[in-house]
């Protein structure tokens, strides 16, 4: 496989005495989507966030297109081309729907899509005026795709997306993502809706109380005794 | 856009049209109708306990004259009538630098006279400068406002901080009192003063055992006291604004700390408030300036003297009388002799008027007399002591010998 | 265009300094409006600014002997020192940044005001720019200030910059993620709000020439400058300039004409504008506009006044 | 001899300074309310102890304890009807410090109506009669009798908010309203109690700061607010036990500094307070609630 766009190694996180992450390795290629699944408090989003630079690591590295990230604020994670989503979305509120997207286009590394483009893939178009804040849950997930994405990242990190969509909205949201992975871009996926990441990907990741315990292809993982035992206690 | 524009000019413009006031007449070849006194007051605020009383001197000096028909100006023979605009600046400098400009600029006032104390005689100082407007500065003795390069300044009630210790330092080398310690407060009053007693000192051979600035909010004296204390001094000079000497006493009469000999500069000048915060047996035997009405002058070729004034002032509490009325009689006195003998209304000719009555009015507040710069080095204020009398106390000028009622008491019991 | 409307007071009403002290206050509504307004840091201590642009020109002036007008760039340079210098209260949030900056700004004052620096910054005893003093040159700095001010605040109504602080007003972890380099925006306005209260405080000082430091570093002139900006509406271009024109020529007939009344009259319409209009008059006229629009049936743009005003978070 | 002079008199001042500072954290920790008018109650305080002294001769100390019933009231009426126009401000904290600096203005212009500007102090006789020996050495009788009497105020405030079931609402309320709400604390009625508790501290401060503080005058109020933050931003905002810790320190801090460098003393509460909260966000000894 090409040299890997995102690769982690040895990735710990302690917060005080707290061990929420240990050792995590990963790498992604372009257009490659992985899954990323774990019971609650298995460390998914302390992941995503430490990658994404909002936290620093403890220990070990994460390095995108061969360049080390590890440790530099959001911000110069972002310009190199790697940006999220969050599990509770979290858009401009005081800035319409146009300012938010102007103004992750205007600080983006490589690139963006135009914003016509975008606002019709999440489903926003027409809504330009609006001010994000006055948008309802849905909406403002899909606005915060849409900043994420108005940055042109390379990597993307997807903090549950599906949750709290309509059946109708999940497809949409897979199809999205499936195209985006036909693109180039390298998706790492968190969810707890194994029906909506299997539209998805079929390679994922286990994640328990910090550690890694599988990587793989999704059939497999859940005839592993570990992954069955981690999630049906046995 | 255009919407918000026509607010904005809209109501500037009604802002603007609200502040702005009549101007009064102004002054032609023919006599005026009024002869206009501006100045301000603190209504509130920490000046306001000197600040109010020395207006109430200037206002009484006002009735006075209008009883009399008016003030008689030299220049057009006749006597006419005094009219008096005030503002109250709340005892804040800046509020009182835009109150002054408004006296100048809106009123066109023919006396301007400042408020109480260096702080807010401060701002007049350049204003008037700049506008040519002579200011009749009652009891602003900062050094910094007596320039050569200034003609438009003249103090009226007080000497000027320079030379105003000069009885004080005289009293101490002559008591041989070796060890003094110097407290002040760092505002310009008090600096001037302990930098000129400090000076006086040395050049008799007696150098402070300990001198020290303390900011002027300083409420609690206690461990300076006991710093004092450390240096047993002969002497405890503090100088400060009435709040600071109000701390200063009570704390001294609590730590049950004594010295031979304490002086605060306001006991003398306000003895009813420092009476009613301290009481007898902190004020007993301490030292303070001499002021009127204690120290009397009753030969005097303008205006009252001293009894006839605390009878006709205040009939009913003679007591109350306090050396501030008499400081804003006193300005009232200098702008009475300044009319009468300046050849026009312009600013010039009054401060001609007032250098030619310099040296020979002698008034309820001594002798006047003013340099070259407009500084007062006349009035010079006598040492006193306060010496128990029934359940309050009795002040006493003890130095210089002219001027003494009684004999100082060193060191108090 | 507001810097046109003071030449014009000025002709018909002489009483310069009240105009000048308007202006001045203008100024430091429109640096608080930068500061809150597009950050949401309330200094309560930003007379600090103030007090060292003051101290900048009047020092610059005394010991470099350069003209006032140059002083003015000293102020300035002196103010944004002093917002360096206070670089780590950016950390703090709300109540303790407000409470901190209060605290920095009394502490520079016992500092500048201190007796034994007398030599330095001449202490308590005050400072005297007779010389300097030029009413009609510092008033024609003044009418700058103000439209310097103004240039300021559309400038960052418009620009990317100002985009990018409203977005950190709105989230700054967010803000981040939209590729925000949060703490270098938020210092440039800290600078920027510093660098306008330093011009005020060389202004006053100029027109002055002759105050005691507690007239420059008097914390109701913080008070003042935050309340003229809530009462105009923080976020918008106009409001903070509205705010200081009519609350300053309210304060000034008040104390003027009935001046005992003057600090309670003050006190309750404090109290009367955060309880009813917290949005400042700017969400009054935002409230009344769409009702106006529709009445002449013109296409308008998105409310020009933030809804009411935000906390910082993040 | 000087340095133990400064230390006890540092602690018996840090032991006032802890009271006067009370109500404000007291008011900030369970309603997140900033009283910028703390100081200006102080001086009521001084004012209402001046007047009971004067009028009937009633010692100051009995002035601490008639005020505590009518400011629970005045308080907590003034909370009710503040606090829910204050909740829809987008930013009820910083609205809360402007809406305070009104009250506090308006405070300070009735004072000044009512008592005019004239410097108030009440004798020192009040308290006592001679200096009161410490160590070998003489301390004022006032400071040591205030001293002694905030002590006891500071126990029962801590009993109160320990042991009582009100105080332990009052706590509920201080971790979390909506936690407190859902356990069915009826979080108004607390937050109103707890308002008027804070005003009547602060007045019952005020019948002490008479004494402590050199007389009163009605312009004082700023310079106790700001003291006072200074305690309670050192102690930990929101913390009571930390303002007890707060007070000493700044008490020791003051009085060492007015011994060895009088010059800079003033610049005491200041530079503390900057130290503590640019290093310790929330207090020395405040909850480290993690900022998110």
């Amino acid at each position: 496989m090409a040299e890997p766009l995102l690769l982690v190694s040895d990735l710990t996180k302690n917060f005080g005495r707290f061990c929420a992450l240990d050792g995590v390795g990963l790498d992604l290629g372009a257009g490659e989507v992985v899954g990323l699944v774990g019971p609650n408090g298995s460390g998914k989003t302390t992941l995503i966030n430490v990658v994404s630079g909002l936290y620093p690591p403890t220990r070990g590295t994460v390095t995108l297109a061969g360049r080390p990230v590890h440790g530099g604020a959001p911000h110069t994670v972002v310009r190199s081309g790697m940006n999220r989503t969050f599990q509770i979305a979290k858009p401009l509120g005081g800035l319409t729907v146009e300012e938010n997207l102007r103004l992750a286009g205007a600080s983006a590394g490589h690139r963006p899509l135009p914003e016509g483009d975008l606002l019709q893939l999440v489903g926003l178009s027409g809504l330009q005026g609006r001010v994000a804040g006055s948008l309802n849950a849905s909406q403002q997930k899909r606005l915060d795709l849409a900043r994420a994405l108005a940055t042109g990242p390379r990597v993307l990190l997807v903090d549950e997306l599906g949750a709290g969509l309509s059946p109708a909205e999940l497809d949409q949201a897979a199809g999205i993502l499936r195209q985006l992975a036909e693109a180039g871009m390298a998706l790492l996926v968190v969810e707890h809706l194994m029906g909506f990441l299997a539209k998805v990907t079929r390679a994922v990741v286990v994640l328990n109380a910090g550690r890694q315990i599988f990587r793989g292809d999704l059939d497999q993982a859940v005839q592993d005794p570990e992954v069955v035992r981690v999630f049906l206690g046995g | 856009m255009n919407r918000y524009l026509v607010a904005t000019a809209g109501l500037s413009l009604l802002g603007l049209s609200v502040t702005a006031c009549g101007a009064s007449p102004s002054s032609s070849s023919t006599a005026p109708r009024a002869i206009t006194v501006g100045t301000l007051y603190s209504g509130s605020g920490a000046f306001a306990t000197s600040s109010q009383p020395q207006l109430a001197g200037l206002k009484f000096w006002i009735s006075q004259e209008n009883s009399k028909g008016g003030v008689y100006v030299g220049a057009y023979h006749k006597r006419i009538h005094v009219k008096l605009v005030t503002y109250n600046d709340q005892s804040s400098a800046t509020t009182a630098a835009t109150l002054y400009t408004q006296l100048i600029t809106q009123n066109k006032v023919n006396v301007l006279v400042s408020d109480f104390g260096s702080v807010l005689t401060a701002p007049a100082v350049t204003i008037a400068q700049e506008h040519h407007q002579l200011l009749f500065d009652p009891t602003g003795t900062g050094t910094v406002f007596f320039t050569p390069g200034n003609k438009y300044i003249v103090l009226t009630a007080l000497p000027t901080s320079g030379i105003w210790p000069a009885p004080l330092v005289q009293f101490l080398l002559a008591q041989h009192i070796s060890k003094v310690a110097i407290l002040y407060d760092s505002n310009d009053f008090d600096a001037s003063q302990a930098a000129t007693v400090d000076s006086g000192l040395k050049a008799g051979g007696v150098t402070p055992v300990y001198y020290q600035a303390v900011p002027s909010a300083t409420a609690s004296y206690g461990t300076l006291i006991q710093s004092i204390k450390a240096t047993n001094p002969g002497a405890v000079l503090e100088f400060g604004y009435p709040p600071n000497d109000i701390a200063f006493l009570q704390a001294l009469r609590s730590s049950g700390v004594h010295f031979p000999m304490v002086f605060t500069a306001f006991p003398g000048q306000l003895h009813q408030l420092l009476e009613s915060n301290v009481g007898q047996a902190g004020l007993s035997y301490t030292y303070s300036y001499g002021f009127p009405p204690q120290l009397a002058y009753n030969t005097v070729n303008e205006g009252l003297g001293t009894s006839a004034f605390v009878q006709a002032f205040a009939p009913t509490d003679p007591a109350s009388v306090n050396f501030l009325d008499i400081a804003g009689y006193q300005t009232g006195l200098v702008i009475q002799a300044a009319l009468r003998h300046a050849s026009s209304l312009s600013q010039l000719a009054l401060r001609n008027a007032v250098a030619s009555v310099s040296g020979s009015l002698n008034t309820i507040d001594g002798s006047f007399k003013i340099d070259s710069q407009g500084g007062q080095v006349g009035e010079l204020l006598p040492v006193s002591q306060l010496f128990p009398s029934g359940s309050t106390t009795k002040i006493q000028m003890v130095y210089p010998p002219a001027s003494a009622t009684h004999s100082a008491v060193y060191p108090a019991p | 265009m507001p810097a046109a409307g003071f030449v014009v007071a000025n002709a018909f009403y002489p009483n310069q300094q009240e105009l000048v002290m308007m202006m001045v206050y203008l100024a430091l509504a429109q640096g608080i409006n930068v500061i809150y307004g597009f950050t949401g840091y309330l200094p309560f201590g930003y007379v600090g600014f103030f007090g060292a642009g003051a101290y900048g020109l009047a020092l610059s002036v005394l010991y470099l002997h350069v003209p006032a007008g140059v002083g003015l760039l000293f102020a300035v340079l002196a103010a944004v020192a002093v917002a360096a210098l206070l670089f780590p209260l950016l950390r703090l949030e709300g109540v303790y940044f407000a409470i901190a900056s209060l605290a920095a700004a009394e502490a520079l004052y016992e500092v500048i005001s201190n007796p034994s620096l007398a030599a330095v910054t001449k202490g308590p005893y005050g400072i005297n720019l007779v010389s300097a003093y030029n009413a009609n040159a510092s008033f024609v700095a003044a009418v700058a200030l103000v439209a310097v001010s103004m240039g300021i605040v559309v400038y960052l109504r418009t620009s990317r910059l100002g985009l990018a602080l409203r977005a950190i007003r709105s989230d700054a972890v967010s803000a981040e993620f939209a590729g925000i380099n949060v703490v270098q925006r938020r210092t440039v306005a800290w600078l920027l709000s510093a660098a306008m209260a330093g011009a005020a405080g060389g202004t006053f000082a100029w027109y002055t020439s002759t105050f005691y430091p507690g007239a420059v570093f008097d914390s109701s002139i913080s008070i003042f400058a935050i309340v003229f900006a809530l009462f105009g509406g923080v976020g918008t271009t106009w409001g903070p300039a509205l705010g200081a024109v009519v609350l300053f020529g309210v304060y000034n007939a008040v104390g003027i004409s009935q001046p005992q009344y003057f600090q309670l009259i003050y006190g309750v319409l404090i109290v009367l504008l955060v309880l009813f209009l917290p949005g400042g008059l700017g969400s009054l006229v935002q409230r009344l506009a769409p009702r106006w629009r529709r009445l002449r049936r013109t296409p308008g743009r998105g409310p020009e006044a933030l809804p009411g005003v935000g906390g910082p978070d993040g | 001899m000087l340095l133990e002079y400064a230390i006890v008199a540092g602690l018996l001042f840090g032991v006032f300074y802890a009271y006067l500072a009370l109500g404000l954290n007291l008011i900030f920790g369970v309603l997140r309310i900033v009283n910028l008018a703390h100081g200006d109650l102080v001086m009521l305080g001084s004012y209402l102890a001046f007047e009971l002294y004067y009028a009937w001769h009633w010692s100051p100390l009995l002035a601490i304890v008639v005020a505590v019933v009518p400011c629970i009231l005045v308080g907590g009426a003034l909370y009710l009807g503040v606090a829910p126009r204050l909740a829809r401000a987008q930013d009820p904290e910083m609205m809360s410090l402007v809406l305070f600096f009104g009250i506090s203005q308006v405070i300070e212009a009735i004072a000044a109506f009512g008592f005019t500007s004239n410097e108030r102090s009440v004798s020192a006789n009040a308290l006592g009669s001679h200096p009161v020996g410490i160590l070998g050495q003489a301390y004022p009788v006032t400071w040591v009798v205030v001293a002694a009497a905030s002590v006891p105020v500071l126990l029962i405030l801590f009993a109160y908010l320990g042991r009582t079931r009100l105080g332990r609402a009052t706590r509920a309320v201080m971790a979390s309203p909506d936690e407190a709400a859902a356990v069915g604390i009826n979080v108004r009625m607390v937050s109103a109690l707890t308002f008027g508790v804070g005003v009547a501290l602060a007045v019952g401060a005020g019948s002490l700061a008479v004494f402590m503080l050199g007389g009163v005058t009605p312009t004082e109020g700023v310079s106790i607010t700001i003291l006072s933050f200074a305690v309670i931003v050192v102690g930990g905002l929101g913390n009571p036990l930390g303002t007890v810790v707060g007070g000493l320190v700044l008490g020791l801090a003051f009085q060492l500094t007015l011994t060895f460098l009088p010059n800079w003393a003033s610049l005491v509460p200041y530079v503390l307070l900057l130290a503590v909260v640019l290093t310790r966000p929330t207090g020395v000894l405040s909850r480290a609630r993690r900022l998110a």
